[in-house]
């Protein structure tokens, strides 16, 4: 690999993005691994009150899939959005001021793990209700469309998801209405303990697309550079007018599906292989190979990730309870009209 | 007759006066945007929005699928990044499956953002029986959201009132869901020209009374009435307030008046059980103003039935001006 | 046309049915014609108190849809089922009595014509809302299936109702559990004033039918054979136990969608056109042609068609109002255990 | 001991109270069957089902697809025609997408069709806060369909209660909907063996009482209970009736309580307004118990907003026993 940047054989995200941007997007990458590892650990350790949903092993989908969006695009996250909000550029310090339910938490401790949002990086935030920001994704790019923004929303949701009825409504309505927003499925191939097989009458979830009149792809989730070919393509389409697509990142959670989790719907065979399927491990060595970083460069990557949510952390153990007595504020917005 | 006492006499209908509010918010900003069902060149099922959609374009009075759960939730999303919908229902019986979007997403994610956003979206809902359309086209769902925080509610019984409201409404920054009752639609009344504001959370007392108070919502305000007018001349002088607004309720108002007369009563087409009644009921109830309680507090609400379709049914399952009668004659002349 | 019967030429139904079932189906197109105008001349003498959804027009898809089914088999139906209760073999003066909102109606006087069932038939009723069928259809399948009726379930919805939720998860629920269901999309172009062109991200309806793996077939549903084709093939396939289908009826409505209806999203020309091409002419001529029916015999079916429709309506409004204090009566069932 | 001291010393946690009931009922007829979400091998989101998916199979312990609406709706079709579903929601917020079919649909079928058909459906939510899961996950809403004439609505505080009108609900030709407060999935309790029901539409006085009648449903039966041991010793005699059902409401058992008593609080979670406690009131105050009242009625709801997600706060939001203790003494020494 003499000259990777010419080589057609070369991959898309190395032929694409700067040598910053793609050390920027690894660091990321491991950043999510590291949050979500530093949010078991507090788990375990009782800081936390309530439950979570770890991304760990989807950490290519979420940075990939935002590499060509900017603060003015917006996406929409579902409960397993830590790494959604990490790619998004949210500060981490917020994020775990949050899940430790903090008043210096992005929502002021008042929405947790399930919730955090940064609406000044375009980030509409995650969401308890499985579909739930599918049809709020549309609404953000109805905006877009109609106030002439020129931005695009990239709507995160699983491949559970794909069998709410707001999924059908809501690409529906950005088809016919030709929206600039991109549908990407994580498809980590359960919803909860449910396979894809057993809940979803059809192979691919991409298939469904055509039922819309949109395209529909489906890549490897865990490629980054695949992912990044696919959503930057689709994040285009919609920038020149050209309506939604959906694209499916194939994908795996290395966790339960949340701390109740027994794993009984899988095999320990089947987590092993996609472990070795690390994405993190694929992207650093594609770094790697196209003498992007060096093998210390990549563990200095790790070490500041790590390096940082640990302060993260300390910030959020060090920051202030909310106040009780204003529990119900923020219910309305203070001084309105009515 | 000079223009102003013109424009004082001025009568429109109710669904008149909601397409003028949405007219003058149309014209006066770019933000709003009408959402719904055949609103478009249909005019909505109810013809509020008629014509609309000539002056302003099919981007601005959009037509949607038969989506009730995603066009809410667009409407939603459209609110929290820059517009301004007002999202209609067909018959707020359809609102069941939103329920999602409006209390899941609407009334929440604000608090849930630590108050980072807001989302300033209307959501008109026609209510409501006596139109022959039976159990899932006729119903009050008014108590549903009035339980939910986050979102306010209103009622407005009256044309000057609903332009008036619908425009606060736009001007609010948080979600207000308006019932509009089906049978008010041609109902005429005087409507002020231009722009004002109806206050939200206010009640309005339609008539001072001092033997008996009358708490009564939407269509029954004027079933309310006419029983007053019935009894004044027996003697029974009866105040009736309209509440105007479900969440938040207008206290003050109601409990001055039962600490007037000692006597209440409160109707409501909604299902009895769990209705908005109760919720009068238990605020007085809980009040300093028990205390000058001469007697119960009666509840006329809907029967515990779903709507029927025969007429004479649909009537009998909804309080009537006879059955507001019968109650206050019992009340006052301390029969309860 | 020597030998209808055994011409590979010869149109579906005319092989497959007996001349008297034949004329039996045409009967019932004829009765529900004048269910449909005498509900309209009934509306027009202010006998009705509510609205009404007319289905001229459409006949044969309802006709048509039904051929292959026993008192067994369950339909679902929609807002505008007259149609389909007829052809599912109701009484029509029970019918017109719930029109009429006597206590001698389908449903007492209490539900009137968005609610009209007939159970002992198999027919779960009409419903007002659009898409609340979908499932209930699935569930009745689920039934057929877990008791081992052998019963079919034809579930009937519009082209509107296809936007809905309610039809993604009933259509992806009946393929993953394979059951024995018949998704009958009567596309008359329109959803109230909505056409699908701005409504449906799709051409075809039926093309819908891949994202749930399930054969999906769009044909003239203004061809009593051509429905009748689909349908049979369907609901076979459904008996054998292969799970579920969905058929595109493509037919028009004559009369506007209610009667608040301006008819202002079509034109004239679109109608007439339409009425050019009404199911009950091509049903008499196929029956006419292939030698099964006289011309005078079509017109005496008609007639007598005619005369029940007569009788029905009389029945109804001779009949009694329910007693009002008996409103709240079948709330809850009396005796119940608790 | 003998094996009939056994029996009535066994204890069972109200999870295991609900899982019995639906083995037996499983065991014994065929046509019930089990729908949720990740009710069968992962044994339900709170392990309610736990393992009986190996019991009765997958065709029978029913994985539905994340399609609350459809789910719900698959239900009162499989209902209608012959089959018994029981139809968890993982969590009762959910239903919020699933209105449309239990209320337009399940509730009213009936009655639509004049009494034709009948809907024996089991709906099962898993309710409240307190698990941290924020607000999406930890409503309290059966205020909504306590407002629903068709439901029946039950909210069983206790393993035994669980269990018995679990049965019951079976044995209901009409819908019922259970409510099932989370936190007490892992309180343990007497619970018979076999087979038995327990009345829906009967409330439980859970302690006897002549100076103040407390009012509670669900998990605030608990808390009414230990601020009732407070108060005995303070001289005040706290009355506990566990409502047990919100429709139909055991008015009789209320009203003679209140009688007795004088005094009334209502404790509930679900919001103050427009809930649980304000019929109760409502009822109360339109009655001839009225004429007994010494004090205003006092109603202990959940506060005007969504649940939060620190855990402080999500106390803070929801009555807690001291919050009881308080109301309790102000209204026994006549300071309300
Ligand atoms: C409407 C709704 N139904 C059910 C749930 C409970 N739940 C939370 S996550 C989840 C699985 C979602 O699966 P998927 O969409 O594939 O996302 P994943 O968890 O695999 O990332 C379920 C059933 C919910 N939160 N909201
Ligand atoms: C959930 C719901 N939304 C909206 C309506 C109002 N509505 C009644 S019929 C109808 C159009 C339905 O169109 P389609 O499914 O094509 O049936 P068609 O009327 O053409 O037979 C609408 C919008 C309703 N009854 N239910
Ligand atoms: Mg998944
Ligand atoms: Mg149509």
């Amino acid at each position: 690999m003499a000259d990777a940047a010419t080589d057609t054989n070369t991959p898309y995200a190395i032929r694409t993005y700067s040598p910053q941007r793609l050390k920027d997007a690894l660091h990321k990458m491991f950043l999510i691994r590291k949050f979500e590892e530093g949010a078991e650990d507090s788990y375990t350790r009782g800081l936390i009150h309530g439950t979570m949903h770890l991304s760990i092993g989807q950490e290519a989908s979420a940075v990939g899939s935002c590499m060509s969006l900017s603060d003015e695009d917006k996406i929409t996250s579902t409960h397993r959005g830590h790494g959604h909000c990490v790619a998004k550029d949210a500060d981490l310090g917020k994020m775990f001021a949050e899940f430790f339910g903090k008043e210096t938490g992005y929502c002021k401790g008042r929405g947790g793990s399930m919730h955090i949002a940064d609406p000044s990086r375009g980030n509409l935030g995650a969401n308890g209700i499985v579909g739930g920001g599918l049809p709020i994704a549309v609404g953000a790019a109805l905006s877009a469309k109609r106030l002439g923004t020129g931005a695009v929303t990239v709507c995160f949701f699983g491949d559970g998801a794909n069998n709410e009825g707001a999924f059908h409504e809501s690409l529906n309505m950005a088809a016919v209405w030709k929206l600039p927003v991109v549908f990407v499925c994580e498809n980590n191939r359960y919803g909860m303990s449910t396979s894809t097989a057993r809940s979803t009458a059809v192979k691919q979830i991409a298939e469904r697309a055509a039922a819309y009149s949109m395209p529909g792809v489906t890549v490897d989730g865990n490629d980054f550079s695949a992912v990044t070919e696919a959503v930057d393509a689709a994040v285009a389409r919609a920038r020149r007018g050209e309506g939604p697509s959906l694209v499916e990142n194939m994908t795996y959670r290395w966790r339960g599906h949340s701390k109740s989790d027994r794993n009984r719907y899988r095999t320990k065979e089947e987590i092993a292989e996609w472990m070795e399927r690390d994405p993190i491990v694929a992207m650093s060595k594609l770094l790697v190979d196209h003498k992007i970083l060096t093998e210390a460069e990549v563990g200095a990557l790790e070490e500041d990730a790590a390096r940082i949510i640990r302060e993260a952390i300390d910030f959020a153990a060090a920051s202030p309870d909310p106040k009780i007595e204003e529990a119900t504020r923020d219910v309305y917005t203070e001084g309105a009209a009515a | 007759m000079n223009a102003q006492t013109r424009t004082e006499m001025r009568e429109l209908s109710y669904a008149e006066a909601i397409r003028e509010a949405m007219d003058i918010a149309l014209a006066s900003d770019d933000r709003v945007i009408l959402m719904g069902e055949d609103i478009g060149v249909y005019g909505g099922a109810f013809q509020v929005t008629g014509d609309l959609v000539e002056k302003y374009g099919t981007d601005r009075v959009m037509d949607t699928p038969i989506s009730e759960l995603g066009g809410a939730g667009v409407a939603v999303g459209a609110a929290l990044t820059g517009l301004k919908p007002i999202f209609e229902f067909q018959f707020s019986d359809f609102a069941a499956l939103a329920m999602e979007q409006i209390v899941n997403q609407a009334a929440k994610v604000r608090y849930m953002l630590g108050g980072s956003v807001s989302v300033p979206l209307v959501m008109r809902f026609p209510a409501g029986s006596g139109t022959g359309a039976a159990a899932q086209h006729s119903q009050s769902i008014e108590a549903w959201l009035g339980h939910v925080p986050g979102l306010k509610v209103v009622q407005p019984s009256t044309p000057e009132d609903v332009k008036g409201m619908l425009l606060a409404a736009l001007e609010d920054p948080d979600p207000v869901m308006i019932f509009e009752h089906k049978i008010l639609y041609k109902m005429k009344g005087h409507v002020p020209e231009g722009h004002y504001t109806t206050p939200i959370g206010k009640a309005a007392i339609r008539r001072a009374g001092k033997d008996l108070t009358i708490v009564a919502t939407s269509l029954m305000v004027h079933k309310a009435l006419a029983a007053a007018e019935t009894l004044g001349p027996e003697g029974i002088d009866v105040e009736v307030i309209d509440l105007r607004t479900i969440r938040p309720m207008d206290r003050e108002t109601v409990l001055a008046s039962v600490r007037k007369t000692g006597r209440l009563i409160c109707v409501y087409e909604g299902v009895k059980t769990l209705g908005v009644g109760a919720e009068i009921s238990a605020m007085v109830a809980e009040s300093d103003a028990f205390d000058f309680l001469d007697a119960p507090i009666v509840r006329l609400g809907g029967a515990e039935c779903p709507i029927p379709y025969n007429p004479e049914l649909e009537k009998a399952v909804v309080p009537q001006v006879p059955d507001i009668l019968d109650a206050a004659r019992n009340l006052a002349e301390g029969r309860i």
